[in-house]
């Protein structure tokens, strides 16, 4: 296997260490955590030398090709040197936690999220992919979030991580845009073809969209203004997450990421505006702020946030020199600012306070750890022979040969200067105030030493920044130029990594800051009286109650749309359905086509008037519920004509039986519903309703009109010649019902089944509220079961189910069939229901219904099944003739079995409903009030 | 002809989807079976309006279009086991929310304050 | 294996018939037992006609041997198949999860989800507009019967709404059918596709009506603004189980826009080409934004999941809106994703709610819960992948989805909405999860919440780890989503190809 | 002569039915309009009946029959509602 | 078990299903014996008391009477409906009635019901008396003298009871 | 068809309809619900046979065959219709829909509601 894939593999790997070892011991389990990134740290070492050289290393697998996705690492300068801080900065990390987290801490959990972030990160630094690149940027965000808020029953931590995830998860988003039109403007996602193609993007129309999008991407990450009030708050994170993310790596993604794209979208005078100019606000901003910090974590985070400014800066400015000076102090801030945090950490742990108004003079209890502080404190503040020195030289000397402003550039050497006096004035603030100053104040810990391998790391780092300080070129010197090199893309200017340069400006700007640092600070408290002049604002609380508008504002803009009425749901789906029909109808010139209509004749005159007049009577006794059922049988009578008229006899038979049956179950609904509606709806409301539906109506009617005028070419003579020989009936519809479109019908049982099911959970424990008596307030008659109608019904019932046998039997070639007989079956039963009621019933009629629903859906299924055996389709049909003596020729078919599966669910479901209804009053009939 | 039945379904059409917007489940039904038999005809005609020609091999000279019939059909039974199943759905919103208004609540109007009151009483 | 295109329709309504006969409609157990193993079946049926399709090209089945257009056919091709495929795996986690107690809170729970398993499956593979209506038909009146099922005011009040609403979308998708039939003649869609390019002028514009009628329905299922109001209270109210399978419901209506919009009035219908997306690109991008505002107002877990439910089929109607091969792709993994995370979240919802006592899976301080982790770490999955951030399955689809969008116009309108509506999902989840799982009342409460069981595990975990897979998967699953979306966008293939079947004229 | 009185005849069922329809709306009772109902009931069967010998066919048959049937059926269910309120106790 | 538990029903549903085929052939002769014999079997538990046929000779004369009745006073009531409403004198009777099942009361009821001018509209619950009401009533007594004399004895006689 | 079967059946045809048109007439015009109910008698009786027997005229010939099963629909008419009206005047009488005034036996109207025998006491005036 490739080593460069195993790199961040191991790590990947690396996540279940601490999950699996952590019910050893937690040194234990710090030592194997350690094990595999110390292992990938070990094979990027075999390979830095020849990264050094010059060589890239590549390798790529296929992930999604769809998508362009592929997983693609590579090896350069300037991931060599971040895998270096990652790899290097993360293992002492993992040895400082195994002393900063207490026992209550699950510490394997800790672990596994940081080594989760360390697989992110060394996956940013070494995507050699777009999309990947942004996987892996998202995935920095996620595992931070899970860092920051370690502490997840504190509520700064959640809120500090929530804004930490918002505002780098946003950003993310404007990255994965920017990375999307980079790739769709180049052709490829490959992050070196992309590289290779700078000229190619600067000179595209979306170039300037590309540059925001990518920016605003990396400023969120990088905490820069105005993005960078989160990285304080992520400060409730525990101290080795804000060592590691908040210092070292995280935070530095966006200036990766700004580097790394260098050669691609820097150098126009767009890209060096937006950075420098957002790189110098946030430099001042954060030096500003941290000075006012009492927190001695918010005064680093400020601090970090002004040098991410500097780097941005120095990004900003457009010569290669500038570049150079960026990525050493990149290496610089990760040194010094770790081992500060770190060594804040230290105070924290072993003096129970973060706060400099109570911590003072700690130098008499811990006096190693304040050496180290004071170290990397200088090395913060740009003190000679410490590296922050050199970068800081660097960057002056930069900010002296740039042009960003045209004839203002004279104002960025002086803001930075000015920079570097407020640097220089919080670092002090962090000696002074912390380790002299007088005596601690009400602290909950004596402070004393910490343990021995809690400085070891601390100790490392300020080493560093003292022999890089002191030997830049020996120790860095091929890591800066290889780092340049690939950030560059192309060839390194020339520079000196020296500590003396001879006098010159930058010298007299370090001098200047330093002097100007130190009488800020003794005057300090001025400065305090004057910033105490502004409101305190808190970031997180603004933030937040942000958030809690956004949450409050989209609540009530739902709640006016989703108000919860049907009405209103109704009205928008009949609005969109009038608006959408309404549009195209604009269009048609003339309604009526050529097909010849038919004339009109008495007959359908009158059946329109009553059916005209049977709808608006339904409409206008709406509220007069049983006049309405009345006006709707009326409807539903003459629509069934209508089918006769029209030559439909199948469905005036089928109109005219569920029409009745609907009828009986709207006076049962009757029954429990309240008799009358009062009238409730505003006149404004009626009128637009009458609107609505008058205009839907007219689109319907116009519509129709327009159709059947027209002629039309349809498949239905396949079925006309077909039926006889192909499907054995001479009744085409019902032969289309149970053959051709057989499964249709299949279907609309099954709906039916189900209905009979539905309604019968609904049915189930349902509490009715039985009116005493009917809307006049009069009692229900005594006479249950009225004498002649149950001596008829009862010598009806034979007669309905021959004809219920009779319609059954010709429905294949006469109109009829299995529903229509079912039907007439269910009604004849329903009517010995009417007539003598449930219990009698029950006595005499032993039908399972349930029995017959599924019986009767798994007859017609079964029946569509036995062509399977012949090699055919399902519901592939069978018929044939026979002959026997005396009774002569007669057909079978399969589609009769069909129908009487039809039949069974029909009677099945109808009576399932009806009965169950009906024994429902019968058993709690005395049992409930009316309620209104 | 074609202008009536086209005038008929309209209007059907129209005076459902009216019941369908009031308030109470009960219209709403009565609404959407109305709409239901406005839809059926709309169906029907779709295979054009004929006179005297049962798709029935052998009754009559001109067949009409019994595709459309058979779709009918299919829509007239699924609509009553939709029809059936919205009823019981009423009775039991009536009975799981004391009242019988579609959103399960009672708007607040003179008429059933004025009721509510006579409740009271 | 000549009949495994019909399977994922037979087998669920056998099922459901006789669950409903002597011996099963006996005990619970016994109905347990067999619907699992019935929905086992299923599962492996749906894949291995998923593998047949994908192996071996479009399996058209044609029933009762009545030719297309005459006869119904089946249609199992790469897209249909791969949501039938989704709809069984969804339908086997949301019925271990009722297995745990939720099928006891009402009867015949067992029978109606196979109807509404059958329902589903049969509206992805018919090749038969009034056959889609009769599925439609089916899925619906199951859901209804369904949505009721464990009782109570809130489920009543959100199925009259549901009822209702869908009633008069069911008379719409009637004028809308009634109008194609009576222009076009036939029902087959492929048939209409190849004869809506010929049509007279004026007759077209009927034509045109009743397309973008059909568009309303589809819309109302899929949620599409303004028609989805009812989504939020339906989903969120009814029972676990039963919301995990309404998440691929939305998706049918989805489905049917690509079918019907996307095929028979697609780039080649003439006067009618893509006669929806006029309309489909306001309201999609109007629908993800309303489904954000919806996520971030929710106060409690189902309804942020519902509300994320909208979120998705907004996005998929852009996919839909975009009407390229690159979008239909995308829209068929994002389809597969989204249901998967959703149906899981709605499981989840129910499973953190029962351990959270009385504030159930409110936004709002409670008790401890008694599975923290594993419930955390699902939902922790289930949020990354539904924001569509790494490594999940939800990345990929956002990717595919931008990346499908082609011109600067629309770039300009789609990638703000769908990257803000990631942002608002973000926001939304980083809140629910950090008061779900981190926000505890002071006080110790010893009630014991019930607890979790084996089958109810099992569903979480199995929709739930859908979206690692996914992810890991993605490149074998989206060649087969772009396989999809060139079927679908090849009028050879999705058309012509399926009226030139061998010739077969009934009768055994 | 026999379509001389069919047309008559059907004029005549037609003018009934207008009648019926009448008393449906205006009631005054609801017992007046189930029965104007019932006789609608009648005079469709027989607009059937004539409809058949008008086309010279027995299709409609059933129909007619079907009308009778149920007709009746409705008619006694709407009636038991009036007197019971609860048609299938 | 009897094969033919309705016998009355039987021979009805046999002449019915002829009637609905408008055929004689052996195939349906077949099927009306079939389910002649199968529906009264099906339906044998949902029936109340049976009428007994006595006198099916003066059932078929009675038949013919209503029907003279019909036709007679049909024309009678047809002159009152399109004359003027104002000379109408309606009236309730009740009718003292010795008939002991209920299939006769029904008999009856209907009879006078089909029988133009009157319509049966109760029955007491104590089956003692019919509720009429007549549509123009010359005199009450001379009403039920004729209901009784013209109706109810032969239908006594018919059903022997 | 000869001239005499088309007369007969053009008779039967034309008694129907007026008997059907007269029920509906009376339906209409007379004054109380209770005289109503005689309207539709005629339309059951006389004017539906008339139309029936007309029909089974006009198909036995038209077919060549016997056609009997109108009959069916009248022996089902005539059978329900009396049942029909009955429970029209059930309900009539037990919401007390109110009588023509000059109808004679209106002391009836209450027993015949409670189903009371005619000549049971009077409980209270
Ligand atoms: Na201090
Ligand atoms: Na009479």
């Amino acid at each position: 296997m490739n080593t460069l894939l195993c790199i961040p593999l191991l790590v990947l790997l690396g996540t279940i260490v601490p999950l699996c070892s952590m019910r050893y011991s937690r040194t234990a389990c710090a030592f194997l955590t350690a094990a595999l990134p110390a292992l990938a740290l070990f094979l990027i070492l075999d390979l830095a030398p020849a990264v050094i050289a010059g060589e890239r290393f590549n390798v790529a697998v296929d992930w999604v090709p769809a998508i362009d996705l592929s997983l693609a690492f590579r090896l350069d300068g300037l991931a060599l040197l971040f895998s270096f801080l990652i790899l290097g900065i993360g293992l002492l990390v993992i040895l400082y936690a195994r002393y900063y987290l207490s026992k209550e801490d699950n510490i394997g959990k800790f672990y596994s999220y940081l080594i989760l972030f360390m697989f992110a990160m060394l996956g940013v630094v070494m995507s050699d992919n777009l999309i990947q690149l942004w996987v892996f940027w998202e995935l920095t965000s996620i595992s931070s979030f899970l860092l920051i808020s370690f502490w997840g029953h504190k509520s700064e931590a959640r809120k500090g991580a929530r804004m930490a995830l918002t505002i780098t998860g946003a950003g993310g988003l404007f990255l994965l845009a920017g990375l999307l039109m980079l790739g769709d403007v180049v052709g490829s996602y490959s992050l070196q073809t992309v590289l290779d193609s700078g000229d190619l993007i600067r000179a595209h129309s979306s170039y300037p969209i590309i540059v925001v999008l990518v920016l605003v991407g990396a400023f969120t990450k990088s905490a820069q203004f105005p993005f960078h009030f989160w990285l304080p708050n992520a400060m409730a994170a525990p101290t080795p997450v804000s060592a590691y993310l908040h210092s070292a790596t995280m935070v530095k993604a966006g200036i990766f990421l700004m580097a790394r794209f260098y050669p691609a979208l820097a150098g126009t005078d767009l890209w060096f505006l937006i950075v420098s100019m957002t790189g110098l606000a946030t430099f001042l901003l954060g030096g500003y702020l941290a000075l006012f910090q009492h927190d001695l974590k918010g005064l680093l985070a400020n601090s970090t946030i002004s040098h991410l400014g500097l780097i941005t800066l120095l990004l900003g400015m457009g010569s290669d020199l500038a570049l150079v000076a960026a990525v050493f102090h990149i290496i610089n801030h990760a040194t010094f600012k770790a081992s500060l945090f770190m060594a804040a950490g230290i105070i924290d742990h072993e003096s129970g306070s973060r706060d400099m108004r109570q911590l003072n003079g700690l130098w008499k209890y811990m006096p190693y750890t304040a050496t180290l502080a004071m170290v990397a404190s200088m090395a913060m503040a740009g003190v000679p022979l410490l590296n922050g020195f050199l970068s800081k030289e660097m960057f002056f000397n930069e900010t002296l040969h740039q042009d960003s402003l045209g004839s203002l550039s004279w104002m960025v050497p002086v803001m930075a200067t000015l920079g570097g006096v407020l640097s220089v004035a919080y670092s002090l603030r962090f000696i002074h105030d912390v380790f002299f100053n007088g005596e601690p104040i009400n602290l909950p810990k004596t402070p004393h030493e910490p343990p021995r391998y809690m400085r070891v790391p601390v100790e490392i780092l300020v080493a560093l920044c003292l022999i890089v300080g002191i030997f830049p070129s020996f120790i860095v010197g091929d890591l800066l130029q290889s780092a340049s090199f690939s950030a560059l893309n192309g060839p390194v200017p020339e520079y000196s990594l020296a500590i003396w340069h001879g006098f010159n400006l930058p010298l007299l700007m370090s001098a200047i800051a330093l002097v100007g640092g130190l009488m800020v600070y003794y005057n300090r408290r001025h400065l305090f009286k004057f910033q105490a002049q502004f409101p305190a604002k808190d970031p997180k609380v603004i933030f937040e109650r942000g958030i809690q508008q956004l949450v409050a504002k989209s609540a009530s803009f739902i709640n006016f749309f989703e108000n919860g009425s049907l009405q209103r749901y109704v009205y928008f789906v009949m609005s969109l359905t009038i608006v959408v029909s309404a549009y195209p109808l604009l269009d048609l010139d003339a309604t009526a086509g050529r097909r010849p209509e038919i004339p009109v004749d008495a007959l359908s005159i009158t059946g329109a008037v009553l059916l005209t007049l049977g709808s608006l009577g339904t409409v206008i006794w709406h509220r007069r519920r049983m006049v309405a059922l009345l006006t709707l049988s009326v409807v539903g009578l003459i629509v069934t004509l209508a089918f006769a008229r029209f030559s439909a006899p199948d469905l005036a038979l089928t109109q005219l039986s569920v029409e009745v049956v609907t009828v009986i179950l709207l006076m049962l609904a009757l029954f429990f519903l309240p008799q009358k509606t009062p009238k409730e709806s505003s006149p404004r409301r009626v009128v637009r309703d009458l609107g609505i539906s008058a205009m839907i109506g007219g689109i319907v009617g116009t519509v129709i009109y327009a159709m059947m005028t027209r002629p039309l070419d349809t498949i239905s003579d396949f079925f006309l010649e077909n039926s006889k020989t192909g499907g054995g009936g001479t009744n085409v519809v019902n032969v289309i019902l149970v053959d051709f479109r057989g499964f249709d019908t299949l279907g609309e049982i099954t709906v039916l089944g189900i209905a009979a099911l539905g309604i019968f959970k609904l049915i189930s424990r349902m509490r009715l509220y039985m009116p005493s008596g009917n809307e006049q307030g009069r009692a229900w008659s005594e006479d249950r079961h009225p004498l002649m109608l149950s001596v008829v019904s009862q010598s009806l019932l034979p007669l309905a189910l021959l004809v219920s046998a009779y319609i059954f039997l010709r429905g294949h070639n006469m109109p009829g069939g299995g529903f229509i007989a079912g039907l007439i079956t269910s009604v004849a039963i329903i009517q010995q229901y009417v007539a003598h009621g449930v219990d009698w019933i029950k006595e005499r009629l032993k039908l399972d219904y349930q029995i017959m629903i599924g019986s009767g859906i798994g007859i017609a299924a079964l029946t569509g099944l036995g062509s399977w055996a012949f090699g055919h389709p399902f519901l592939t049909s069978w018929f044939d003739y026979f002959s026997l003596p005396v009774i002569g020729k007669f057909e079978l078919a399969s589609a009769m079995i069909f129908d009487l599966g039809v039949y069974l669910t029909v009677v099945g479901a109808t009576m399932l409903i009806l009965a169950n209804l009906g024994q429902l009053t019968t058993s709690e009939r005395a049992t409930f009030e009316e309620d209104a | 002809m074609e202008g009536i039945y086209a005038f008929c379904v309209g209007l059907m059409t129209a005076c459902g989807i009216f019941l369908t917007l009031r308030g109470r489940t009960f219209s709403v039904v009565v609404g959407l079976t109305l709409l239901s038999y406005a839809v059926n005809l709309f169906l029907f005609a779709s295979g054009r309006l004929r006179l005297d020609a049962a798709a029935v091999l052998g009754e009559s000279e001109n067949y009409g279009d019994p595709l459309p019939q058979a779709l009918v059909l299919t829509a007239i039974v699924i609509g009553f086991a939709m029809t059936a199943f919205a009823v019981i759905l009423a009775m039991r919103a009536r009975a799981d929310l004391g009242n019988d208004h579609v959103d399960g609540r009672i708007p607040q109007t003179k008429e059933s304050a004025r009721q509510k009151s006579g409740g009271q009483r | 294996m000549q009949h495994l295109s019909i399977l994922p329709i037979l087998l669920p309504l056998f099922t459901g018939a006789l669950l409903l006969l002597p011996p099963l409609s006996g005990t619970l157990k016994r109905q347990r037992v067999f619907t699992l193993l019935s929905m086992l079946a299923q599962v492996v049926a749906a894949f291995m006609l998923l593998a047949q399709v994908y192996n071996e090209g479009v399996n058209q089945y044609i029933l009762g041997d009545w030719r297309p257009p005459f006869g119904i056919v089946l249609v199992a091709d790469p897209l249909s198949t791969v949501m039938v495929a989704l709809t069984t795996f969804l339908g086997f986690g949301a019925l271990s999860y009722a297995t745990g107690s939720h099928d006891r809170a009402g009867s015949y729970f067992y029978p109606l989800f196979m109807f509404q398993v059958m329902g589903i499956n049969g509206a992805f593979l018919t090749g038969d507009a009034f056959n889609l209506f009769v599925f439609f038909e089916v899925l619906l009146i199951a859901s209804y019967a369904l949505l009721v099922h464990g009782g109570g005011k809130q489920k009543t009040q959100a199925t009259v709404h549901y009822v209702v609403l869908n009633l008069a979308g069911s008379s719409i998708f009637l004028f809308g059918l009634g109008i194609l039939y009576g222009t076009l003649g036939t029902l087959n869609i492929a048939d209409m596709a190849q004869k809506v390019g010929q049509l007279d002028e004026t007759v077209a514009i009927i034509t045109k009506i009743g397309a973008l009628m059909l568009l309303v329905v589809f819309g109302l299922k899929s949620a599409m603004l303004p028609l989805h109001f009812w989504l939020p209270k339906t989903y969120s109210s009814a029972s676990a189980p039963v919301a995990a399978i309404f998440a691929v419901m939305t998706k049918v209506g989805i489905y049917s826009i690509l079918r019907i919009h996307g095929v028979v009035f697609g780039d080649d219908a003439g006067e009618l080409a893509n006669v929806a997306q006029a309309w489909l690109w306001p309201l999609a991008l109007m629908t993800i934004t309303i489904g954000t505002i919806g996520a971030l107002a929710s106060p409690s877990l189902k309804l942020l999941t519902a509300n994320l439910v909208i979120l998705s089929a907004g996005t998929l109607m852009v996919c839909a809106a975009l009407q390229n091969e690159a979008a239909t792709s995308a829209a068929l993994y994002y389809m597969v994703h989204s249901t998967l995370v959703a149906g899981g979240m709605f499981l989840l919802a129910d499973a953190i709610g029962r351990q959270r006592g009385k504030a159930e899976d409110r936004f709002v301080v409670a008790k401890r819960m008694d599975t923290p982790i594993f419930l955390g770490i699902f939902f922790a999955v289930s949020a990354v992948a539904v924001i569509g951030m790494p490594p999940f399955s939800g990345f990929i689809g956002k990717v595919m989805v931008l990346q499908a969008v082609e011109t600067a116009t629309e770039q300009m309108w789609v990638w703000p909405v769908i990257l803000l509506s990631s942002l608002g999902a973000l926001i939304a989840l980083s809140r629910a999860g950090t008061t779900l799982f981190w926000r505890h009342s002071s006080t110790k409460q010893t009630e014991d919440s019930p607890k979790i069981h084996f089958g109810e595990w099992l569903g979480i975990v199995l929709l739930l780890s859908a979206s690692p897979l996914l992810a890991m998967f993605a490149g074998p699953f989206s060649e087969m989503t772009v396989e999809a979306a060139r079927f679908l966008h090849d009028p050879a293939l999705s058309v012509e190809a399926l009226l030139t079947s061998p010739l077969a004229d009934g009768g055994l | 002569m026999l379509s001389w009185a069919l047309f008559f005849v059907t004029i005549c069922i037609c003018i009934a039915l207008f009648l019926n329809l009448w008393r449906l709306l205006v009631g005054p009772h609801i017992s007046d309009r189930i029965l104007a109902l019932d006789t609608m009931y009648i005079n469709a069967i027989a607009l059937i009946m004539l409809y058949g010998m008008y086309m010279g066919t027995s299709l409609y048959f059933e129909a007619a029959l079907l009308i009778a049937m149920l007709g009746f059926v409705s008619t006694s269910a709407l009636c038991k509602y009036l007197l019971r309120g609860d048609i299938i106790e | 078990m009897s094969f033919f538990p309705m016998p009355f029903h039987s021979l009805l549903l046999f002449v019915v299903w002829l009637l609905l085929n408008n055929s004689a052939s052996p195939g349906q002769i077949v099927l009306a014996t079939f389910f002649a014999i199968s529906i009264p079997l099906l339906v044998n538990g949902m029936r109340g008391e049976q009428p007994k046929l006595k006198k099916p000779w003066l059932a078929f004369r009675y038949l013919l009477l209503v029907i003279y009745d019909i036709l007679v006073a049909n024309i009678q009531v047809a002159a009152l409906v399109l004359g003027s409403t104002k000379k109408l004198r309606p009236g309730f009777v009740a009718i003292p009635i010795d008939l002991s099942t209920d299939v006769g009361i029904t008999l009856l009821a209907s009879t006078v019901s089909l029988t133009p001018g009157t319509v049966s509209t109760e029955v007491s619950e104590d089956k003692q008396w019919l509720y009429v009401h007549a549509l123009h009533l010359e005199s009450e007594q001379e009403l039920i003298d004729e209901i009784k004399q013209r109706y109810e004895r032969p239908i006594k006689e018919i059903l022997g009871c | 068809m000869s001239i005499y079967i088309e007369v007969l059946i053009s008779v039967f045809l034309l008694i129907g309809g007026v008997f059907l048109l007269i029920g509906s007439i009376g339906l209409a015009r007379l004054p109380d619900i209770f005289t109503r109910l005689h309207g539709p008698t005629k339309a059951t009786t006389l004017g539906i046979t008339g139309i029936l027997l007309s029909s089974m005229l006009y198909q036995s010939f038209n077919q060549g065959t016997l056609s009997v099963a109108e009959l069916l629909i009248t022996l089902f008419l005539l059978i329900t219709a009396p049942v029909a009206a009955n429970m029209v005047a059930k309900s009539a009488l037990h919401r007390e829909n109110p009588p023509l005034p000059r109808t004679t036996g209106q002391d009836l109207i209450p027993k015949a509601r409670e189903r009371k025998p005619a000549d049971a006491v009077e409980e209270d005036a």
